[in-house]
C-alpha cells in the first residue's frame, strides 16, 4: 500500500504542483492519477521515491514513512517506469532488463537468464537480447521500460505516461498486454496519464486531479461515469460517458439472444432469400463465424464475397454491454451478432432488446 | 627530399619520434585524467560551469612558448626538463577537455540518468556505470582534438631546445634544407593521425551501442 | 619565484663518471659540441650528447642546474650574455674578464684561436656602389640603407646602440632577423635589409660574394671558441683532451666545416674526419 | 609587467600600439581570407551533403600541420621569390589561414545541416527557390555557429600571429622572441599578456556582433548547439 | 480540384510507397488521407506540390496537370501545413505568417497587418506577434503553421498531420477551431494523419489507404462506418463503428421528445418528490438550463448542489443521435436530456425512443 497524507509540493520558484493530497493505493491495485497537463501527476509520483522530495505532509509505503528511509534502498523496492523508456543506450536489451538484479547483487549470467524471461513476458522476441534500444522501435522500448522495472520484482511500481510516446495503435495493444500482466502479478501500481480512456481502461481505481495539484475525484472508473463529483470531473471524463459506462456491464444471460438464420457464402439468391428476415440475412463460414451481412435481393446468382456487407462488429456473450449495443446498432440489418468466445455464432440481438436490459438495471449510486 | 640523409638519420628520427610521442600523448593521459573530476563538478554546478570555462578560454590565447618558459617559475623544474612541456600541454588539455567532458555529461539524456537514480543506483554509481560510459562518444570527440593539437604543440618545444619532431624544423631551417622539415612535418601529421585513429577505435570499442552513422 | 632564465636553481651533480656534451641551435656549435665528444669518447670518456638545446638563455641555466655539463661557447657572447654592459674587446681582455664574471661551478678551459664573430657584411654591389671596406665607410649612407641582425642588436652596446656610438652610423631602419641565420641571409641577398649581422665563419659569405666590412673601431669583441664545463667534470683527461682540440682548431677549418655541414653532410663524419686529420682521435 | 608601464615602449616604431596594429593586420587579413575560402564551402556541403567525408578528414589533417614546420617551410620556398617583406608575410598568412580554415569550415556545415529539416521544407513548399531558402532561411539560421566557428578561428589567430616574429615580422610576438633573445623575461610576459588581452577582447567583441546580429528566435538554441558543436579552441603554437 | 491519374511513386531503393493512385478532392472540399504508418500518405500530399515527383502518372490541379508547371511557382498557389510546423526559428510569429504575401511580393507593412488578421482568426492573441517560435507551445505552433499556409489565401491547402504534436485535449480544441475556419473559407484540401478519429471528425470524404500505397477505400465518413470496403477498412475503422455512425445522424425530430418536471435548486424534499417521475428529479437552474438529477428520497431539507448527479450528458435538439443516445444512456434516470441551441431545457427521451428511431431508419447501404 502506498498512502499520501497531507502531502504539499511547492518548488522554489513558487509553483505549488502538488497541495494537501490525500491518496491511498491499495496492495495489488492498479491506481491511476489522471489530470489535465501541469496538475502534479509527475511531482505526486516522483515524491514516491523520492526523486522529489516533499515540501510537507508523509508518503507512507506498506504503513512506514519514506522519509527516514536510505533513498537508494526505497527506490532499489520500487520499480519505475518513465515516459520514453529512459533505456541505457550503451547496454544491450537484456544488459537494460538485467540493471536491478545486478545492482542488488545478483551474478550478471543469472540477472540475464531472469531478463530473457521477463522479456518473453512483456511480449519481445529472445533476438532482442543483443540488440542496443536505438535498434527498437518506441514501443518495442517502452516494453523493455516496463520489463525492466519489473526484474527486481519489486512489490510496487510507479508508472509515468508509459505509453504516451506511441502511436495509438500500438498503444492499444501495450495495454492490453500490461492489463494481462498485472492480472498475473499484481503489483501496486500507480500510473499516471492523461488520458481518461487509458485511465478508465486500465484503473482498478482512478484519481482524478486538477490543475493546482489537488484532487478532484478518487474513484472506480465507473463510478467516475456514473457520478462524477463535479463538473470538472464530468467534463475531464467526456462526452460519451453514457456509452463508455456501459463498457462496465457485462452481457452476461441479461439480453436474450435470438437464433438466426445463416447461409454459407456460395448460396443460391433464392436460398437467401429464403433465410433472410427482413432485408438481410447472416452469411457464416463453414464453422459457424459470422463473416457479413448480404442483402439477397442483390446477390444474382450465387453469394459472393463481394456481397457482403461488413459493417457489424460482433459481440460475445461474455462481453461488456458496450460491444453488444454496438454489435446491434452496427449492423446493417440492425440484429447484432453475438458469439462465442471461439467466435462461433449463438445468435442476434436487437438494440431495442439491449436498452431494454439496460433500462431495466438500476443506475448506479455510490453513496458519497 | 634527400632519400639518403634520411636513411643516415634514420636512428635520430626514431629517437626524436619516441620523444615526440611522449611528450603528446602523456599530458593527453594526465590532462583527461585532470579533467574527468573537473568536468564533472562544472557539470554538476551551474556556477562553476561558467568560471571553469572561462578560465579554460583564457588559457588557451596564452602563447605555449610563453608557457614553457613560464612553467618552471611555477614547478620548480631544470628549464630543459621535459616535464615543462608535459605540464603546459597537460594545461592545455585540461582546459580544452574540462568543458568536453561537462559537455558530455550534459549530453546524458535525462531520461536516462532519472532512471539510473530510480533504480536505486547512488550518485558515484550512475556516474561511472551510466554518465561516463554514455558520454564517451563526446568526450573521445574532443580528445581527438586534443591529441591532434598538442602533437603540433609539442613541436614548438623545439625552440626550447628539447628533442622531439621539431628539432628538425630548426635544423632544417638552420641549414635551408627541406628533407628534414618536410620528414617532421609529415611524421607530425602522420603521429596526429595515427593517435586520431587510435581513439577512433577506442571509442568504438566502448560504444558498440551507438548507431553507425558518418562521423564528422 | 623570480626570473627562469636567470634561475641560479642549484642542482645536484650528473653522475660524475659520464659527461653531458649539449650545444646550441645552430649547426656550428653542435660540430664543435661533436668534435668535444668524440674527441672525449676517443679517451675512454663516457659522453651523453645533447645537441641543439637552444639558445643561451636556455643553454646557461642548462649548465648551471646541471642538465648539461659541458658546452662550446663563444668568449665574447657569452661575457655579453653575462654582463652586458662590457667594455671588454680584444681576446684578452675578453677571457680576463669572463673568469671572473663566470658563475660559480662553471669553468672555462682554454680558448682557441679559432673564432667566429660578428661581422656587418654587404652584397659586392652594395660595396662596389658605396666603395665600401670597413664599417667607417657606411657613415654617408647609413641613412639609406636597412641594418639587419638579430633581435638582441636593437638595445644591445655590440649593436644598433655601439653602431651609433662608437661609429656614429644612423641606419633608416633595423630589421630585427636572426642571429646570422637563414633570415638574416636571405633578408640581405633578397634586398630587404642591405647591412646584415653574419658570423665570420659563415660559408655563404663566401657562397654568395658578400663583403665582410672591416671593424675598424673594433665595435665587435673577439668570439674565440671556449669549452665551458660544469667543474666538477673537469677531470685533468677532460681538460687535456679539450685542451688539445682548442689549440688544433682555427678560423679556417670552422670555416671549411661550415661549408661541408651547409651541403648537408653528417656533423659526425666531418668531426671525425677533422679529429683524424689533427691526429686526435 | 613593469614592462608595460613604461612610456618608452609605448611610442616608435616598436612601441606596443604599433605592435597590436601589426597584429591586428595580420590576424584579420588572414580571419578575412580564411572567411572567403571557408564559408562558402562549408555552405556548398552543407547544403548538398557532398564531401562530408573529405571535410572530415581535411579538417582534422589541418589540425595536425605543426604551423612552426610549416611556417619554416613556407618561409625558405616562398621568400626567395619575394625581394620584400612579402617573402614573410606571405608564409605567416598561408598559415594562419590554414590554421583558421578548419573552424569556421566544420562550423559553416554544421551550422547549415543544424538548420531544422522541417523549416527548409516548410519553404520549399511555400515555393522558395533554391538560393532564397539559402538566404533567407539556412543562412540565417546557421548564423550562430558560423559565427561562433569565426571566433575560435580569430582567437588562434590572434595567439598563432605571435609566430610572425619569429620570422622578422611585427606584431605582439616581437616582444616574446626579443624578449628571450634580449634575455629580457618582464618582456616576455608583457607580450603573453598582451597576446591573452586582444584575444579575450576580440572574443567579446564578437559575442557582441553575434548577440547583435542573431535572430533572438535562435539565441536560446545556441546555448546548447554552440557546445554541441566542434569549436573546440586550439591553443596557439608558438 | 485535385486529382490523381494513376501515379506510381517508387523511391530509388526501390520501396514502392505510393502504387497506380487514383483519386479526387473536390474544390471546397476537405478531403482526408488516412491509414497505417508508411502507407504512403505523406508520400502522396507532398507529390501534389512536387516536392516528391512521381515516377509515373499524372496529378491535375484545376484539370491542368502539375507536371508542367515551374515547381516553385506551382508551391506558391498551394498552402502547405506540415507536421511539426516547420516555423521560421529566425523569424518572429507575424513574420513567420507574413512569408508568403512578401514572398508574392506584397509590402512588409501591408503583410504583416494580413497576418495579425489571419493570427485572430486562427486564435491566436495578438501580443504573440512579437515572440519567435520557441516561446509557443507545440499546440501554438501548430496554428501560426495553419496561419502562414493561409496568408496568401491559396485556393488549395496540403496539411500533414497538423495536429499531431499535441495533447489531445489542445487537438480537439484545434480540430474544432480548423473545422470552423473551413466552413468559413471553403478551400480544397488534402489533409493526412493516421487518427481515424481525425478523419472521420473532420473529413468531407476519407481515403483509407493501406500499406504497399494503394488506396483502400475512399468514402464520406459515414459511408465508411456503415460500408466498410473490406476488413481491412473494417478494422481500421474501429470497433465502435456502430456508435460512431450515428454521429452522423441528425435528430431532427426523428425522436419525440417528452416534457419533463423540474425543480429548482432550494425546492424542499416534498416538492421534488411531487415532482419526480420515478426516483429522480431534473434540477434547473433559473434560466431552464440543467444542472443535474437528484434523487427526492435522498434530500434531508432543502436540494442543494451536492444532491446533484452530473453523470447525465445532453443532447441538442439539432444535435446528432450519438449525442442524444449518449444523453439517455449516461442519464441515472435513463431518460436523455435535450436542450435547445442555447441550452433551455426542452424535455427528455428514453434510450428505447431513441433506439426505435434508430431502427426504424434504413441502414445506410452504398452501391458500390
Ligand atoms: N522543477 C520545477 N520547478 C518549478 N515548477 C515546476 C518544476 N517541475 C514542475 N513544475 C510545475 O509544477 C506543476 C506540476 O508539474 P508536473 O510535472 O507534476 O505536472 P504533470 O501533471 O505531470 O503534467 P504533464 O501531464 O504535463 O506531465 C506544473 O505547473 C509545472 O510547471
Ligand atoms: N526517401 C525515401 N527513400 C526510400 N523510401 C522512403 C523514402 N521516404 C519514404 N519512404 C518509404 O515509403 C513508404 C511511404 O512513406 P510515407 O512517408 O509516405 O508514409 P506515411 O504514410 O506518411 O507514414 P507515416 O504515417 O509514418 O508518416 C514507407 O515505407 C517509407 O519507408
Ligand atoms: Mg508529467
Ligand atoms: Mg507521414
Amino acid at each position: 500500500m502506498i498512502k499520501f497524507e497531507n502531502v504539499t509540493k511547492a518548488y522554489p520558484d513558487g509553483t505549488v504542483a502538488v497541495d494537501g493530497l490525500y491518496l491511498e493505493a491499495p496492495t495489488g491495485k492498479l491506481t491511476i492519477l489522471v489530470g489535465p497537463s501541469g496538475c502534479g501527476k509527475t511531482t505526486s509520483l516522483r515524491m514516491i521515491n523520492r526523486l522529489i522530495e516533499p515540501t510537507s505532509g508523509t508518503i507512507y509505503l506498506d504503513d512506514q514513512p519514506t522519509s527516514g528511509m536510505d533513498a537508494a534502498l526505497l527506490r532499489r523496492r520500487i520499480g519505475y517506469v518513465i515516459q520514453h523508456a529512459g533505456l541505457f543506450p550503451h547496454r544491450t536489451i537484456v544488459d537494460n532488463v538485467a540493471t536491478m538484479p545486478v545492482l542488488l547483487g545478483e551474478s550478471r549470467q543469472k540477472a540475464r537468464m531472469t531478463a530473457l524471461e521477463l522479456m518473453e513476458r512483456v511480449g519481445l522476441p529472445a533476438n532482442f537480447a543483443k540488440r542496443y534500444p536505438w535498434q527498437l522501435s518506441g514501443g518495442q522500448q517502452q516494453r523493455v521500460g516496463v520489463a525492466r522495472a519489473l526484474a527486481s520484482d519489486p512489490a510496487f511500481m510507479l508508472m509515468d505516461e508509459p505509453f504516451s510516446a506511441v502511436d495509438p495503435v500500438v498503444r492499444a495493444q501495450l495495454q492490453d498486454e500490461f492489463l494481462r500482466l498485472q492480472r498475473e502479478i499484481g503489483k501496486t501500481i500507480i500510473m499516471v496519464t492523461h488520458d481518461i480512456d487509458e485511465a478508465l481502461k486500465l484503473g482498478d481505481q482512478v484519481a482524478v486531479m486538477r490543475v493546482g495539484g489537488k484532487l478532484a475525484q478518487m474513484a472506480t472508473p465507473s463510478e467516475l461515469l456514473t457520478s462524477p463529483a463535479d463538473a470538472f470531473v464530468a467534463d475531464f471524463v467526456g462526452r460519451d460517458r453514457g456509452y463508455r459506462s456501459l463498457g462496465f456491464t457485462n452481457v452476461a444471460g441479461t439480453v436474450a439472444v435470438s437464433e438466426e438464420a445463416v447461409v454459407q457464402l456460395g448460396a443460391s439468391a433464392a436460398e437467401a432469400q429464403a433465410r433472410a428476415s427482413g432485408a438481410w440475412v447472416l452469411v457464416v463460414d463453414g464453422g459457424r463465424k459470422p463473416l457479413g451481412w448480404a442483402q439477397p435481393e442483390l446477390i444474382g446468382g450465387e453469394l459472393k464475397r463481394e456481397h457482403l456487407n461488413l459493417s457489424g462488429t460482433s459481440a460475445t456473450s461474455t462481453g461488456t454491454m458496450r460491444q453488444l449495443l454496438d454489435a446491434a446498432l452496427s449492423s446493417p440489418s440492425r440484429r447484432g451478432v453475438v458469439v462465442n468466445d471461439s467466435g462461433e455464432l449463438i445468435g442476434t440481438v436487437t438494440a431495442s432488446d439491449i436498452v431494454k436490459a439496460i433500462e431495466a438495471e438500476p443506475h448506479l449510486e455510490t453513496a458519497r | 627530399m634527400n632519400i639518403e640523409w634520411l636513411s643516415r638519420q634514420f636512428d635520430n628520427i626514431v629517437f626524436l619520434l619516441g620523444w615526440h610521442v611522449l611528450l603528446a600523448v602523456t599530458p593527453l593521459v594526465l590532462g583527461l585524467l585532470i579533467a574527468l573530476p573537473l568536468g564533472w563538478w562544472a557539470h554538476r554546478s551551474r556556477r562553476i560551469y561558467p568560471l571553469l570555462v572561462g578560465i579554460a578560454g583564457l588559457l588557451y590565447t596564452v602563447p605555449s612558448l610563453a608557457l614553457f618558459v613560464l612553467l618552471p617559475l611555477v614547478l620548480g623544474t631544470k628549464i630543459l626538463d621535459p616535464l615543462n612541456i608535459v605540464g603546459a600541454l597537460t594545461i592545455y588539455t585540461v582546459a580544452l577537455l574540462v568543458r568536453v567532458v561537462a559537455d558530455a555529461l550534459d549530453s546524458v539524456p535525462e531520461d536516462t540518468v532519472q532512471a539510473a537514480k530510480a533504480m536505486g543506483y547512488r550518485a558515484y554509481q550512475s556516474l561511472l556505470k551510466v554518465e561516463l560510459p554514455v558520454g564517451v562518444p563526446v568526450i573521445s570527440a574532443g580528445l581527438r582534438v586534443a591529441a591532434v593539437s598538442n602533437v603540433s604543440l609539442v613541436s614548438v618545444a623545439a625552440l626550447l631546445g628539447i628533442p622531439q619532431l621539431g628539432s628538425l624544423f630548426t635544423q632544417g631551417f638552420q641549414l635551408r634544407f627541406f628533407t628534414p622539415i618536410i620528414a617532421g612535418i609529415i611524421l607530425c601529421v602522420v603521429l596526429a593521425m595515427i593517435l586520431d585513429g587510435l581513439i577512433i577505435l577506442l571509442n568504438r570499442w566502448l560504444t558498440p551501442w551507438t548507431p553507425k552513422v558518418v562521423a564528422s | 619565484g623570480g626570473d627562469p632564465m636567470s634561475s641560479s636553481n642549484t642542482q645536484t651533480a650528473a653522475s660524475s663518471d659520464s659527461i653531458i656534451v649539449g650545444s646550441a641551435d645552430f649547426p656550428e656549435s653542435q660540430l664543435i659540441a661533436k668534435i668535444y665528444a668524440e674527441a672525449l669518447k676517443s679517451k675512454g670518456v663516457q659522453v651523453t650528447e645533447k645537441p641543439s638545446i637552444g639558445s643561451r638563455e636556455v643553454t646557461i641555466p642548462a649548465l648551471k642546474d646541471g642538465s648539461i655539463d659541458l658546452m662550446p661557447e663563444y668568449g665574447g657572447a657569452l661575457l655579453q650574455y653575462l654582463d652586458s654592459a662590457t667594455k671588454a674587446v680584444s681576446s684578452d681582455d675578453v677571457a680576463k674578464e669572463l673568469a671572473t664574471k663566470i658563475p660559480s661551478g662553471l669553468t672555462m678551459l682554454t680558448a682557441s684561436e679559432a673564432e667566429d664573430k660578428d661581422v656587418l657584411a654587404v652584397k659586392k654591389e652594395t660595396a662596389d656602389q658605396h666603395n665600401l671596406k670597413s664599417i667607417s665607410d657606411l657613415q654617408p649612407v647609413a641613412k639609406e640603407l636597412v641594418l639587419g641582425g638579430p633581435p638582441e642588436w636593437k638595445t644591445r652596446l655590440n649593436g644598433v646602440a655601439g653602431l651609433k656610438s662608437v661609429y656614429g652610423l644612423e641606419f633608416k631602419e633595423f630589421s630585427a632577423l636572426d642571429a646570422g641565420g637563414p633570415l638574416t641571409l636571405n633578408a640581405l641577398l633578397s634586398g630587404q635589409v642591405q647591412v646584415a649581422d653574419i658570423f665570420s665563419t659563415d660559408p655563404a659569405l663566401a657562397a654568395n660574394n658578400l663583403v665582410a666590412l672591416e671593424d675598424d673601431k673594433n665595435l665587435f669583441l673577439s668570439e674565440n671558441i671556449v669549452p665551458v664545463i660544469n667543474e666538477k667534470k673537469s677531470t685533468a683527461t677532460v681538460k687535456e683532451v679539450l685542451n688539445k682540440v682548442s689549440a688544433a682548431l682555427t678560423t679556417e677549418d670552422l670555416i671549411e666545416m661550415n661549408g661541408r655541414v651547409a651541403k648537408f653532410e653528417d656533423i659526425g663524419e666531418i668531426a671525425k674526419d677533422w679529429l683524424k686529420s689533427k691526429n686526435l682521435a | 609587467m613593469n614592462y608595460l608601464f613604461d612610456p618608452a615602449h609605448w611610442t616608435g616604431a616598436d612601441g606596443i600600439p604599433n605592435l597590436i596594429g601589426e597584429h591586428l593586420v595580420y590576424s584579420l587579413i588572414a580571419l578575412a581570407i580564411a572567411a572567403v575560402i571557408a564559408v562558402p564551402l562549408g555552405i556548398y556541403i552543407g547544403v548538398t551533403g557532398k564531401g562530408v567525408f573529405m571535410i572530415a578528414g581535411l579538417a582534422n589533417a589541418l589540425r595536425a600541420l605543426p604551423s612552426v614546420g610549416l611556417l619554416i617551410l613556407l618561409v625558405l620556398l616562398i621568400s626567395p621569390a619575394f625581394p620584400s617583406k612579402m617573402g614573410y608575410i606571405l608564409p605567416s598568412l598561408i598559415v594562419l589561414v590554414l590554421l583558421a580554415v578548419p573552424p569556421i569550415l566544420t562550423n559553416t556545415y554544421a551550422g547549415i545541416r543544424a538548420v531544422d529539416a522541417a523549416a527548409v521544407d516548410a519553404a520549399k513548399g511555400m515555393g522558395f527557390r533554391t538560393m532564397k531558402i539559402l538566404t533567407d532561411v539556412q543562412l540565417p539560421c546557421s548564423l550562430p555557429l558560423m559565427l561562433s566557428g569565426v571566433r575560435s578561428a580569430l582567437l588562434q589567430i590572434i595567439s598563432t600571429a605571435t609566430i610572425a616574429a619569429y620570422i622578422s615580422l611585427g606584431g605582439l610576438g616581437r616582444l616574446l622572441i626579443d624578449g628571450k633573445a634580449q634575455n629580457d623575461y618582464s618582456q616576455m610576459v608583457a607580450g603573453a599578456v598582451l597576446v591573452a588581452l586582444l584575444a579575450l577582447f576580440f572574443d567579446q567583441l564578437l559575442a557582441f556582433i553575434t548577440r547583435r546580429v542573431v535572430s533572438p528566435g535562435l539565441t536560446r538554441l545556441t546555448v546548447k548547439s554552440a557546445a554541441a558543436a566542434d569549436t573546440v579552441k586550439i591553443p596557439a603554437t608558438v
